[in-house]
């Protein structure tokens, strides 16, 4: 009989692993844009209805020099994380009271799941009239976008608590308020946090309605304008833009996750224990 | 109150630029509205328009009080019931004509009888394919018609999905720098000019601001017929168009005639008769009356010297 | 003495189930009352409605004279499973709802020495075993000082030799703090060990079978002939009812 | 002492506590609508700002005598249909892949993640370069849509779910597949159900952007050509039956989550047994 | 006799904790070893290792000749808790993975009654007691007779009736299946009427203390002198080593 299971050595868990796995990351995304720079060089796609990548990076570059970029990419973080605060701020009582009160379910879920059902787009001519053209009507429609993920995933997570752990709060004499604060946000803080980044998501989605409210700058006024002017470089250099930033704050979000969920005993952390 | 007359005045100037009104980019480009109301202590506020609806929206939600757009889309909202009225007419664009690709057999708007053809519903573009089909004795029953956002026909057009699109600058001259798409179908007429609009009650109460505003128009107007070079330049940066676009894009603007009158008239009753057959006017409107009420010289006569 | 636990003819049914029929069972200050029974035949539930967790069909219950509606504060419970948040460690948990400021957490590192948990203060759930777990929930259910502990299993999974010394803990509980306590066991030898008075229950549907009371001073001696004399007439008990639901 | 805890009386729990429960769904809905008409009657708003219920419902009456109405619903609701399908259907083996296999994740989230962060309007463009403008490019637009809400929430759902219950799949000889079948889907299924419910949401609010590709038809396309004609009752038409198709949708996913949930010792559960 | 678990110099860390340090064991064909220790020693641990879902940092872990390197079809598991999937009935539990087709449900039909669920074969897990769940777990860990069972604490929610019988049982699958078993209990008698072998661990970091054979043969009558005196011995071994511990 041999030696059976020994554990990996320390260094492959530790930094090298991880950057192997950053390193995987990449694969995907290099090899799409490969395919894409040489499609558009191969003459398979025509450059002005897709430039290929070095004509986006070209462009992203001299709107970079020229200042302009940091504005529209500075104007969009603000609003989205404006309105993503408030959405979520919002969200959080609301939430708490449709998972906790059956009553407060009848009475809010149910106009709360059709207000869900309007696009981005139907809000802004409403947001308009109601609000003008400033930045109050731009947030408030980021903060609607945010909103719904985080709540509908928020009631869930409370509603799937586990029963008992709430009868340990009651037995233990806590009160209502400790038992949100001690064991149902934290009881549904996982599902909190996938709502909170999809919250994110929808508030990145939504600023592109949002900036259609009379704009002129940010990445979503970008975006608008570059169709508007037949600029598919533009309009690329705009979508690359929102994704890596979506995919830059999703993965704020993706280590927030990992730190406040590493007392689970599940799947997940059992992987990143080993 | 309305009694105020020339002393009466709003907080501050709020007015549009769009790529589409070169001279509102001249204005804003020499800065010649901060100009005329500093010493009133006025600031001026501009919005960007990306199209005539969204300038109508600002417009009825009170969010800017001069909006430019195109004739047939503030006649659509006056009929609509949106209280506005157009007081200069900034242009009068040949910003759309009929378009198909280089290698196309399409000569003849005759020859679209049983094609494709990409339109975006109740603008310009679209009343101009349907007038353009009038002429050849067809109806929109004889072509099939595919809505698509304006840069979304000139994509589907390059690509072949359809056969022929009713195009809109600066897409339209892009298409032709690009691809050689050809502009087969040509008549500024058939264009509903460009339309600066205030709301009735605004010009009710501050007739002086709409005047002074006005003379702003007046002078860039003069000055983009002196200059023509000079202002496709500003068109170009403003606008992030190639120069040639721009150059492009300005040949087909005519600015001399700025005041509404008979000419504007015709040409949207023109207009009216298609948008009330295509049922985009609601039934039981008198669109010759609404003309009526949507036209309001009297401002533009004052400022314009011949 | 003063009653502090009074339950009568409750009846409590599950949807169809029916799993406790009039039950009388009555709890004075300063007793320690044991309850076996067959597994299943409603021990657990009958301590959820004493705690004021369950509805019930029929009969009343009050603690210190007062109908039960709902968690009374001066109950605390030590559930049969351990019921830890897993998100907090061990001493949070301990401390459920308070801040842990440093007298607090001496008061809770002491506990926690006493559980032979002294290293384990600020470990998570998942870090425990089965039997440290359960010793974390017996020391959650003490910390609050509560004037009547309801036990369900609470020593069922730690060896023989750290269940002497909690029951002993327990006993000096009782003395010092004078807390009543209704202890549910399927350990005989505990029950007779602890109890003032032993509470048999029969199959489901559950009833009171008999109680048998242990009149008997402590410290005990867990070996004294009595005792066994007592754990034969508990076992026998037990064992009749087992033999009539057999049937 | 008096008598203490007495069930309720099984009639309040039954149909009728359901039927109270469903008037003060309307409590909400009808005060807002009322709150509406009044101000427009009033003059607080010009009605072509924004119409009054009244005639929002009046031009509803019509378009449905007209038998146009009809139409642009069954039109949206199938593409929302096939789009939600097939979405899903994508979702859940990337899902699964990425929930269990740390290099899977490594390889394939950080791209899913990006690309999420494009807006629905930033893929029309590119799907009308793709798929030219039939009813493929409108549907994949939904897909994408619905594919990502489902695909975040079940990886988080398969993440959180205990090591403990795998395990006893693994000691119970359960293949890879098995335990897949019997334990990580049907404990991630709230998750899973939460996902189901966000990307339905995300398909109807897709749809307005994939009916901008070349529709004459559907309620997305109803409400951009209203917006293109200056009629506040038609967009005001489209967003209410938008909110109460979307509204429709959610209810049946509830239904089904509701259904499916039984199992659970949960907060839900324990409010719907009592 | 053909050894079916050997364990070699075992040693096992969580992350600066020494849980088990060189660890021998070896448990042969038909044999029953009961396993006993102070909680939280690593018993829980070691039946892991022996399921293959532990790594380990030293020595070595054989199922039937065959290194271990993760769960083996041949080795069943009854975990400390009960761990049923609770969206599933008692007899979905029990067959876990597989349709249940009539047939298949009758097999379970029967074994379920055999652990006194009778009545309960399509109840939720929810709907269980603590004993009542503990039982269908250990039915789950029969059901795929399997060559060695790891059971771990198996009967310590269930009473001590039902736990005789459960006893009795096992003891019937090792003499007609020829299975063989490692037991964890805390229970001492259990362990020495149960077991062929006892061994006895010792505190964190575990270590093998010492086996007591226990060579009478079955049925062996639960108050024997020759257990009694058994019994002694195992329990003075646990208490010499608490003590030892304890210093
Ligand atoms: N939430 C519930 N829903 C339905 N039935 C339940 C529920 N809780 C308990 N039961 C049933 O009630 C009966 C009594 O359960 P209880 O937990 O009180 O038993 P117990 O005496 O504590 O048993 P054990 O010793 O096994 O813990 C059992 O038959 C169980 O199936
Ligand atoms: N996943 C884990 N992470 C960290 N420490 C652990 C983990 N599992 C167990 N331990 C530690 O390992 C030690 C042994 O645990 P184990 O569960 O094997 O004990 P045990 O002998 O089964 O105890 P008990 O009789 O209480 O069940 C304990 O001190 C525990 O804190
Ligand atoms: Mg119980
Ligand atoms: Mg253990």
């Amino acid at each position: 009989m041999a030696q059976v299971m020994v554990t990996r050595p320390a260094v492959r868990t530790g930094a090298r692993l991880r950057r192997a796995g950053r390193a995987e990351a990449f694969i995907v995304p290099v090899v799409l844009l490969a395919l894409w720079e040489t499609a558009s060089r191969a003459g398979l796609v025509q450059a002005y209805l897709l430039p290929p990548p070095s004509a986006v990076v070209a462009y992203l570059a001299s709107a970079l020099l020229s200042g302009e970029l940091v504005t529209h990419v500075a104007v969009s973080v603000m609003r989205v994380l404006a309105g993503f605060s408030a959405g979520v701020a919002l969200a959080l009582p609301a939430a708490v009271a449709v998972g906790l009160s059956p009553r407060a379910e009848r009475l809010l879920d149910p106009t709360l799941q059709a207000i869900r059902g309007i696009p981005s787009l139907a809000w802004v001519p409403l947001l308009l009239l109601w609000m003008g053209i400033d930045e109050a009507p731009k947030v408030t429609l980021i903060a609607i976008g945010a909103f719904f993920p985080f709540y509908l995933n928020l009631v869930a997570g409370i509603h799937g608590i586990d029963r008992k752990l709430v009868e340990v709060g009651r037995v233990q004499g806590l009160s209502q308020l400790q038992i949100i604060r001690h064991i149902l946000l934290p009881g549904a803080l996982p599902s909190a946090l996938t709502g909170l980044r999809a919250g994110m998501n929808m508030a990145w989605l939504f600023l592109v309605a949002a900036e259609l409210i009379a704009g002129t700058r940010g990445l979503g006024f970008l975006l608008t304008d570059g169709r508007e002017l037949s600029r598919a470089d533009i309009v690329l250099g705009a979508i690359l833009l929102l994704a890596l930033l979506g995919k830059f704050f999703d993965g704020i979000l993706k280590v927030l996750e990992n730190r406040l969920l590493r007392w689970r005993d599940s799947l997940k952390e059992a992987k990143a224990d080993a | 109150g309305r009694s105020g007359g020339a002393a009466a005045r709003p907080p501050e100037i709020r007015l549009d630029y769009a790529y589409y009104s070169p001279l509102s980019l001249v204005i804003k480009h020499h800065g010649w509205m901060e100009e005329e109301f500093q010493a009133d202590g006025l600031p001026v506020k501009w919005v960007l328009s990306l199209g005539s609806n969204k300038a109508i929206e600002y417009l009825a939600s009170e969010s800017a009080d001069f909006t430019s757009t195109a004739g047939a889309a503030a006649l659509l909202a006056r009929s609509n019931g949106i209280p506005l009225q157009v007081v200069y007419i900034y242009s009068k664009p040949e910003w759309t004509a009929l378009v198909t690709r280089k290698d196309s057999p399409i000569r003849t708007v005759a020859d679209l009888k049983g094609k494709k053809v990409a339109a975006t519903k109740g603008t310009d573009p679209y009343i101009f394919l349907l007038r353009a089909l009038d002429t050849a004795g067809l109806s929109q029953s004889d072509i099939e018609l595919v809505h698509l956002q304006h840069p979304d026909g000139k994509a589907a057009l390059d690509r072949g999905e359809v056969d022929a699109w009713a195009g809109l600058d600066p897409h339209m001259a892009q298409a032709n720098l690009e691809s050689g798409a050809r502009l087969f179908f040509r008549n500024p007429d058939f264009n509903t000019y460009g339309f600066l609009n205030v709301r009735q009650s605004y010009a009710d109460r501050y007739p002086e601001i709409v005047k002074r505003v006005l003379k702003v128009y007046e002078r860039a107007r003069r000055w983009a017929l002196e200059h023509p070079e000079e202002t496709a330049r500003i068109l170009a940066e403003q606008a992030k168009m190639s120069p040639e676009v721009a150059r492009q894009v300005l040949t087909r603007n005519d600015f001399r005639n700025p005041i509404p009158g008979e000419e504007h008239r015709r040409g949207l009753a023109a207009a009216s008769r298609i948008l009330v057959k295509e049922g985009l006017i609601k039934p039981g409107v008198d669109p010759e009356k609404v003309i009526g009420e949507l036209i309001r010289p009297e401002f533009a006569r004052a400022v314009v010297q011949p | 003495m003063r009653e502090v636990l009074t339950v009568q003819g409750l009846s409590k049914w599950f949807g169809e189930l029916e799993v406790l029929r009039g039950v009388d069972l009555t709890v004075r200050a300063g007793e320690v009352v044991c309850l076996v029974g067959p597994s299943g035949c409603g021990k657990s539930t009958l301590l959820r409605i004493a705690a004021g967790l369950e509805t019930v069909q029929g009969g009343t219950v009050a603690v210190a004279g007062t109908p039960v509606r709902g968690p009374h504060p001066a109950v605390g419970v030590v559930f049969q499973e351990p019921r830890l948040m897993p998100w907090l460690t061990v001493a949070e948990n301990i401390a459920l709802g308070r801040r842990l400021v440093p007298a607090l957490r001496a008061q809770v590192a002491e506990l926690v020495v006493e559980m032979g948990l002294g290293d384990f203060l600020d470990a998570l759930p998942k870090q425990l075993s089965g039997g440290m777990a359960q010793r974390v929930a017996i020391a959650r259910g003490l910390f609050h000082h509560p004037e009547l502990l309801l036990l369900d299993e609470p020593f069922s999974a730690v060896d023989a030799l750290t269940r002497m010394r909690l029951q002993e803990m327990l006993l000096r509980v009782v003395r010092t703090r004078g807390t009543t306590m209704l202890l549910v066991t399927h350990d005989v030898d505990e029950a007779v060990y602890l109890a003032d008075r032993v509470v048999v229950m029969s199959p489901r549907p559950g009833r009171i079978r008999c109680e048998i009371p242990v009149e008997l001073p402590h410290p005990r001696s867990r070996h004294s002939p009595q005792l066994t004399s007592l754990r034969g007439r508990v076992l026998a008990e037990l064992l009749g009812e087992w033999d009539t639901a057999a049937d």
